[in-house]
């Protein structure tokens, strides 16, 4: 087989076929991890559609700068005003068109809505109104108003997560997206690629990228191998192992927090010296730089450290095995029946290394005295686990688990992941269900200082789970563009953002 | 041409004295192959109780370090995974689980598939009718999605796993099973024994299993390294056996990710797959020949040079 | 000698297997003139094929190994010439054909095909080939010879493929022709027909015919020249009347005194009840009909003969009998009791009364099994002789009464000749103390030899212990020798029946004479007379 | 023929129907697709519609009448998480998939006899060996490991290939090369053993008598013999082709049924797991057949 292969390759080099593409200078070719199921607007928050769609084809009201500190930026809407009462009043843009020609306005607003909420599909964005009826008004064709009960005060923050469609658009997902968005979609085989094309029209500034090509390949080794090859321009989502070179592999804060979700339910983890023991017994400093790449940050909340209110004097548990142990025996001599087994469930492919970092963890914890054991499962049996309600189990179960918030704001985290309705909490404890209600009610300073209090409450004063790592993202990026991947990679690949050198 | 068979053996015979085990010399491939076998059985049933620990204990400051350096002991000999966990130690540990797998499957769909394979080859036309539609649903019942519902529903554990891989395996041996029943049951000395008086069940134990048997043993080797392989290409695609269970196959998927930084990480537990495959590839052509009272005298001849 | 067409001087061949090596041929001399016949007589291993398949280097080397020797042809040493000139003459100037047509034919191409390819991987032209290959295929007697160069080999009957196997073989007018057992697996009188065939085209072409055969019959039809082998070795050489009336050589003269058909005729002694009688037994498979109506009588130590060309029908009877097949219907009742309807119970004690001997030993005993193992599988079916020891000495004792030794318990039954192995199965049957044993041809894959003492066998176990039997066969020399009733079958029904004397010596029927007179006496002189009496009318 | 052909359809529709009831049932006890398409985040009231939108809401039997009432029409339904007609993805990918599988087994085959072929003319020399070992090794290696090693090797660091995707003739290359190991390495030696069988046999002695050269002698009178038991392997072979190669479609980015089908079954893709697995067993069949046909035009005593 071998000398097969060399056979080829020198055939193939002597008459000097380099399987090169051929395309223009300013034709980029983006390989991603997984193909994409939808092409469809509304589902843009789903980070494989989003890198795709998201301000590429189509795109919302507001948009929010989570690399800078320029907060929450127009985009479809020139401004916006709270009106007092829930309401809120945006300005669109003027002069703007989708990319069949019709003009935007308010209408457009009101339907791409109509359609998140609509029951006819299903779309994602409508997780982020979960608790909240909104009403719109159109004022005028270039004025809407947006009110929502209960008072919302994050609405406009919420603007940055629905796109914008024309009110054309059908009540099902559709496979041709119309946007507003400085490209078109011109070409989708399924299975193969998707090719975005620049749009002549577009309202903002021209982009340099005239052609984007998205080609699908699973395995992290060909994704790099590819950008090395010069048949991709940028690979989202590599692997440590195979991010080699400097020149053209970034690592980035992705804005995806580790940690392991206790159940202050069950036995013993419901005595919070166990917990407190399972924070000491692991060495987090060792993961980084070995199974975890460099850069990979501690975490101290749910939230990457750029999110409102994160709390910078909350420091993570320090590695003290002696410390973990004195802990279990105190709670041992208290009657907490230390020995109950533990079980750390983690989801395989959840991160790259996510074998070796379970394993790490679950060592770790038998060295103090835990009686920890492993279970890998796939999605659909992780997600059991993980969500509401949770099998019963002998002792308890830590689930391993990864959340992403990009989005600015802890609210996408808190209730969900702390309070006691939260469907993957694991803590019952009416104080932090009252800090998370009133710092979600609150806008501006005192927001940031509420969210403030439920991290350092959660962290400090009941030790709700086992924060683990903000990781790190790996992408590489040929030497040709001038562009550097960011934290909105993980969510977004805005093309208008790429250069070439 | 009556007369050609000259290879036909003179009526007196050197007695059968010969045992197994200096036919098993007298073929050097096979006793290495043998040998081989015998080895890894060892580490299987030896190696959890004496490495156990050993090949559990992480050192995530010391991992992949490279092999064929005695430095860190022994156990490094073959180099450290991706967290710092001695490789040989590992391999060692990891042959009872493969072999496990391996085993169970390929003992499982051999006992089932040669049951209904017997029962179909040899029971009336609508008994082997059902039996034979049972197989061809099996066969096109895709083993990922045996292996996701097995694993969903029961949860992935080795003997889950044997029962995923024995379900795929199973219809291989019906189908041999059958075709073989069908053609010796016509032989002249099951008829024989049909005219002696013999029973259904004897036939079959008696007359007709002996025959089929070293097909089917032929088979089963040869399928050991496909479960294997299989059970590797499972773990790949995340549906097969999980940590902290640790099989070759488990470990060659494991290494992937480091194939350019760290190849000893994939390539030996491949080695390993790859020896045990030829060796029960060569011990099973022995076997063919040793366990065929008309072809053993190759064995036990003096000389070897048509092994 | 100098100017014989083919000559083979001192040829030696050894045999290298894995247990040592045999002298497959020692020191072997034979030529043949052109127009000349030359048989090589010899029973299986005496190493009759190997100097034929050395001159046409069809000899599998290894194991094979020629020591030393010549052939000359054409003034040159085939043994010394380059593979790609001896390739050259095989076919064109020396053709061969076989015993077994049908295994010899390539089963998946058309007879045409391979006929014309006899000249075209000579180097003629295809259409050329096309046309000698009709003119051949009309030549030898196949009808429809158009239509027969589009059949495959198993549209044709067994004679028809030896035809066509002639045909080919003549197709580029070989000097020489060697025919390794053509009639052996032919019915008697299709042997008749095509060895006379053998014989006009050799008178046509006058090429010389190298005739390898086992049987002493063919020799006196056709042999100029006969030499004889055993062991190896060329025993005796000369005329087919010379050797058979002055043979020399010990082996020869036993060889001449096994030959079949020569013995008292027995007499049917009917006073002893009967065993067992078929009332209008009938088989067909699909459009085939196996037997039609077969009635019959066998009384206690009666032996029946059952003859008949293949697809006669005769086994069918047996299996039949013995319910390996399920008989349409009719009766056959054993002592009394209709077999075909008998329960469970009584079937198995049928099982013990009756056993088979069949044709075959190779395949009728299962290789697997010692055969300690096989002679007492009897017991342990009918749950008889429980105790190991008693076993042991029966078992001893039954391979005395075939005549092997108590030590062959131990072996397995590729390790026994063809004979011996026929002798295994027999004492199987006795192990159960049967009252009647068929044998479904069990002496005719035997060499005559042996196949005598196996009738002489036979014979002394039914005169000692008084077992009747049922035998079907081919061969009338056996059947003449062995049975008392004859019962001759054609196409699945009976056409005559009675006294071997009477079907002997006063056949009815005309398919019987037809049968009697095809058979080839060993005799070269008796041989020729039947042939002038043959040819007057 | 037609009447044998007739009888294996009616066997193929059973065992088709035992196929979609048991494939229906069992994949529907693997979990709620609800959960995996929707975000882990998603509300109970998202979830129940995204239940009633897709009928997964009913009784199961019902569930079933309603798909089988549809398979009589021959919709083979929606898949859930593509918003398309199921039977469509399905044949996408199989438009990938059978030039794959053709062009690698036509590859094999013909490597496996001409190289088992004269390995067993040559039986016991050091081609024989070469081929046997060669063959052994290369059928018991890993291959997503042989399809890493062989990108890394050949298309990043040798540059001579495309690492993966579709678009020329050149991508192909690798994949086909990769998937070929398996097949080529089981048949071969099935090549072999039945060469040595046929080599042996009298007809050959026959074709030597009449001074047939070595080359036809070896291709054109013992290879069709041969090819009768090599066939139903082919056949093996070849089905496991067709029900995809999943780890080197995964790797190459293929866009075959084999990674289909493990996409859809870990997503719980239900109506394309159960498309995609009919789809296939309706090409084994047809192969089948085809085999079958193959045996008669090789063989004229099974023709007549």
């Amino acid at each position: 087989m071998i000398l097969k292969h060399v056979l080829i390759g020198a055939l193939l080099a002597s008459s000097a076929v380099a399987p090169a593409m051929a395309q223009a200078d300013t034709d980029i070719t983006v390989v991603l991890s997984e193909e994409l199921d939808l092409v469809e607007p509304c589902m843009a928050t789903r980070s494989n559609i989003g890198r795709v769609v998201l301000q590429n084809i189509s795109e919302t009201l507001t948009e929010l700068d989570v690399r800078g500190d320029k907060g929450l930026m127009p985009r479809l809407a020139d401004s916006w005003e709270d009106k007092g009462d829930g309401t809120w009043q945006f300005k669109l843009r003027d002069g703007v068109k989708f990319s069949d020609g019709t003009t935007f306005d308010a209408a457009d607003v009101k339907h791409s809505f109509d359609r998140v909420f609509s029951d006819q599909l299903t779309c994602e964005s409508k997780r982020y109104f979960a608790d909240t009826a909104l009403t719109f008004t159109v004022v005028d064709d270039l004025t809407v108003d947006v009110k929502a009960e209960p008072a919302q005060p994050v609405l406009p923050l919420l603007m940055s997560l629905v796109t914008i469609v024309p009110s054309e658009t059908p009540m099902e997902f559709v496979r041709d997206p119309i946007g507003t968005g400085p490209y078109v979609m011109s070409e989708w085989t399924a299975g193969q690629q998707i090719v975005l094309d620049r749009r002549e029209d577009y309202w903002g500034t021209q982009p340099a990228v005239t052609k984007a090509t998205y080609l699908f390949r699973s395995e992290p080794a060909v994704r790099a191998g590819m950008v090395a090859a010069g048949e991709a321009d940028i690979a989202p989502q590599i692997t440590a192992e195979v991010a080699d070179n400097k020149a053209t592999d970034f690592s980035y804060l992705n804005s995806e927090t580790v940690y392991l979700r206790i159940d202050s339910q069950d036995a013993p983890t419901s005595d919070i010296r166990v917990r407190q023991a399972l924070n000491a017994a692991i060495d987090r400093e060792a993961f980084i730089g070995t199974v975890l790449p460099e850069g990979t940050e501690l975490a101290v909340a749910m939230v990457p450290p750029t999110t409102l209110g994160w709390n910078p004097d909350l420091s993570p548990p320090a590695y003290d095995p002696e410390l973990a142990k004195k802990l279990l025996a105190e709670a041992q001599a208290d009657g907490v029946d230390v020995s109950l087994p533990i079980e750390v469930v983690a989801r395989t492919e959840n991160f790259p290394n996510v074998t070796e970092v379970s394993e790490a963890l679950v060592q770790m914890f038998n060295e103090v005295g835990f009686k920890a054991t492993l279970r890998m499962v796939e999605v659909a049996e992780h997600e059991q686990y993980y969500s509401k309600p949770y099998p019963e189990s002998e002792g308890t179960r830590l689930v391993l688990a990864q959340h992403d918030n990009s989005r600015g704001d802890p609210v996408f985290s808190m209730f969900f992941k702390y309070s006691s309705q939260g469907t993957q909490s694991g803590v019952n404890d009416p104080k932090v269900d009252e800090l998370i209600a009133k710092a979600s009610a609150a806008t501006g300073d005192e927001r940031a200082a509420l969210w403030s209090d439920v991290f350092k409450y959660v962290h400090d004063d009941i030790v709700a789970d086992v924060l683990l790592f903000h990781m790190v993202g790996l992408s590489r990026v040929s030497e040709r563009l001038d562009f550097t991947p960011t934290i909105a990679t993980n969510q977004q690949l805005q093309l208008a953002e790429i250069g070439f050198k | 041409m009556t007369d050609q068979s000259l290879s036909k053996t003179p009526a007196i015979a050197e007695p059968r004295s010969t045992s197994m085990l200096s036919m098993l010399w007298r073929d050097k491939l096979a006793f290495c192959s043998a040998v081989v076998l015998l080895l890894i059985v060892l580490c299987a049933l030896l190696g959890p109780a004496l490495l156990g620990d050993l090949a559990t204990s992480q050192n995530l400051r010391g991992r992949n370090s490279p092999p064929f350096d005695l430095a860190r002991g022994w156990a490094f000999f073959l180099g450290g995974d991706s967290l710092g966990r001695p490789m040989l130690a590992r391999l060692i540990v990891a042959a009872r689980s493969t072999m496990m797998v391996a085993a169970g499957a390929v003992v499982a769909a051999l006992a089932v598939g040669a049951l209904l394979g017997l029962v179909a080859g040899y029971m009336g036309k609508t008994t082997s009718q059902v039996i034979m539609r049972l197989a061809d649903v099996i066969m096109s019942f895709p083993s990922l999605l045996i292996a996701v519902v097995v694993l969903y529903v029961l949860g992935p554990s080795i003997p889950n796993m044997i029962l995923v891989l024995a379900i795929t395996r199973i219809p291989i041996y019906l189908r041999t099973t059958r075709a073989e029943v069908l053609e010796v049951r016509e032989r002249m000395f099951v008829q024989a024994a049909v005219v002696m008086g013999a029973s259904h069940w004897r036939i079959i134990a008696r007359h007709i299993l002996p025959v089929v048997a070293p097909t089917l043993v032929t088979i089963a080797t040869l399928d050991f390294a496909f479960v294997m392989l299989a059970e590797s290409s499972l773990s790949f695609l995340g549906i097969g056996i999980q940590p902290p269970d640790i099989t070759w196959g488990l470990m060659v998927s494991q290494g992937r990710p480091y194939l350019t930084t760290a190849w000893w990480l994939a390539l030996w537990p491949g080695v390993c797959i790859v020896i045990t495959t030829l060796a029960l590839n060569l011990l099973s052509n022995w076997m063919r020949i040793a366990l065929d009272p008309a072809q053993r005298w190759r064995l036990e001849a003096r000389s070897t040079k048509d092994e | 000698m100098n100017n014989a067409l083919l000559e083979v001087r001192n040829l030696s061949v050894d045999f290298h297997t894995a247990r040592g090596t045999v002298h497959a041929v020692k020191n072997v001399s034979w030529s043949v003139n052109r127009g000349e016949t030359l048989a090589i007589l010899g029973e299986s291993g005496s190493g009759k094929s190997v100097s034929a398949s050395a001159v046409m280097n069809i000899l599998d080397m290894p194991p094979a190994h020629i020591v030393s020797g010549e052939i000359f042809y054409d003034g040159q040493d085939l043994l010394k010439v380059s593979y790609e000139t001896h390739r050259a003459l095989n076919g064109k100037k020396i053709a061969m054909i076989f015993q077994d047509p049908l295994s010899h034919l390539n089963p998946v191409y058309t007879v045409g095909w391979q006929i014309v390819e006899m000249m075209t991987a000579h180097g003629r032209p295809a259409d050329m080939a096309r046309a000698r290959a009709l003119e051949l295929i009309k030549r030898v007697g196949i009808p429809d010879p158009e239509a027969a160069l589009h059949k495959y080999p198993h549209q044709f009957s067994g004679g028809q493929r030896q035809r066509l196997m002639i045909a080919m073989a003549l197709m580029l007018k070989p000097d020489i022709l060697i025919a390794d057992e053509p009639t052996t697996a032919l019915d008697v009188t299709i042997q008749a027909d095509v060895l006379a065939l053998l014989k006009e085209l050799q008178a046509e072409t006058g090429m010389g015919l190298v005739l390898i055969t086992h049987d002493l019959g063919v020799v006196a039809e056709i042999a100029d020249r006969v030499v004889v082998m055993s062991k190896g070795e060329i025993v005796e050489a000369g005329t087919p009347r010379d050797v058979y009336h002055n043979a020399q050589h010990p082996y020869t003269r036993q060889l001449i005194g096994a030959a079949p058909g020569k013995g008292e005729i027995k007499l049917l002694d009917s006073a002893e009840p009967v065993l067992l009688e078929t009332k209008k037994l009938c088989k067909t498979y699909g459009e085939f009909t196996a037997l039609k109506d077969v009635s019959l009588v066998l009384h206690r130590g009666q032996c029946l003969a059952v003859v008949g060309e293949s697809g006669s029908g005769k086994s069918t009877l047996a299996r039949s009998i013995l319910r390996l097949e399920k008989a349409d219907s009719g009766e056959a009742l054993w002592k009394g009791k209709d077999l075909l309807a008998m329960n469970a119970r009584d079937l198995l004690g049928m099982r013990r009364e009756i056993q088979m001997v069949f044709q075959d030993p190779t395949q009728s005993l299962n290789p697997r099994m010692s055969v300690y193992q096989l002679i007492s599988e009897g017991w342990d079916i009918h749950k008889l002789m429980p105790d190991k020891a008693a076993r042991q000495t029966r078992v001893a004792e039954l391979l005395a009464q075939v005549g092997l030794a108590p030590e062959h318990a131990a072996r397995y039954p590729h390790q026994f000749s063809g004979g011996q192995r026929q002798r295994i199965a027999i004492a199987r049957a006795l192990a159960l103390e049967p009252e009647l044993i068929i044998c479904d041809e069990a002496v005719s894959a035997l060499d005559v030899s042996i196949q005598a003492q196996v009738i002489a066998l036979l014979d002394d176990l039914r005169k000692r212990l008084g077992i009747s039997f049922l035998f079907i066969a081919h061969d009338l020399g056996v059947v003449r020798d062995f049975a008392d009733t004859v019962i001759v079958m054609k196409a699945g029904e009976i056409v005559e029946r009675g006294p071997t004397r009477q079907i002997f010596e006063a056949p009815q029927h005309a398919y019987t004479q037809r049968l009697l007179a095809a058979n080839l006496d060993p005799d070269p002189e008796i041989q020729a007379q039947r042939r002038l009496a043959g040819a007057t009318p | 023929m037609t009447k044998l052909i007739g009888q294996r359809v009616i066997a193929s529709l059973l065992s088709l129907l035992g196929l979609m009831i048991l494939v229906f049932f069992l994949s529907r006890l693997t979990g709620d697709p609800a959960v995996l398409f929707l975000p882990i985040d998603a509300t109970e009231e998202m979830k129940s519609q995204f239940r009633t939108l897709h009928g997964l809401d009913l009784p199961l039997f019902e569930q079933f009448g309603r798909y089988v009432w549809d398979l009589a029409h021959l919709d083979f339904g929606e898949s859930l998480r593509k918003a398309r007609p199921a039977i469509d993805i399905v044949l996408e990918a199989y438009a990938w998939t059978l030039p794959l599988a053709g062009i690698t087994m036509g590859l094999v085959v013909v490597a496996a006899v001409i190289l088992g072929s004269l390995a067993a003319f040559n039986v016991g020399g050091f081609f024989d060996r070469l081929v046997s070992i060669v063959s052994l090794i290369g059928a018991s290696a890993p291959d997503f490991w042989i399809a890493i090693v062989a990108i890394v090797l050949f298309s990043i660091n040798l540059g001579w290939l495309p690492t993966s995707g579709v678009g020329t003739p050149w991508h192909w290359i690798l994949p086909v090369s990769v998937l070929f190991i398996r097949p080529f390495g089981l048949i071969v030696q099935v090549v072999r053993g039945s060469m040595l069988s046929a080599l042996s046999a009298a007809y050959v002695k026959t074709a030597r008598a009449k001074g047939v050269k070595n080359l036809p002698l070896i291709f054109v009178h013992t290879l069709r013999n041969a090819m009768l038991p090599v066939i139903t392997v082919i056949g093996d072979q070849a089905a496991a082709l067709l029900n995809g190669a999943v780890i080197v479609e995964t790797i190459f980015g293929f866009p075959g049924i084999g990674k289909l089908m493990i996409d859809s079954i870990l997503q719980r893709d239900f109506n394309v797991v159960l498309a995609a697995i009919m789809v296939t067993a309706i090409a084994i069949f047809i192969m089948n057949v085809l085999i079958d046909l193959a045996y008669g035009l090789l063989d004229p005593r099974i023709r007549h």
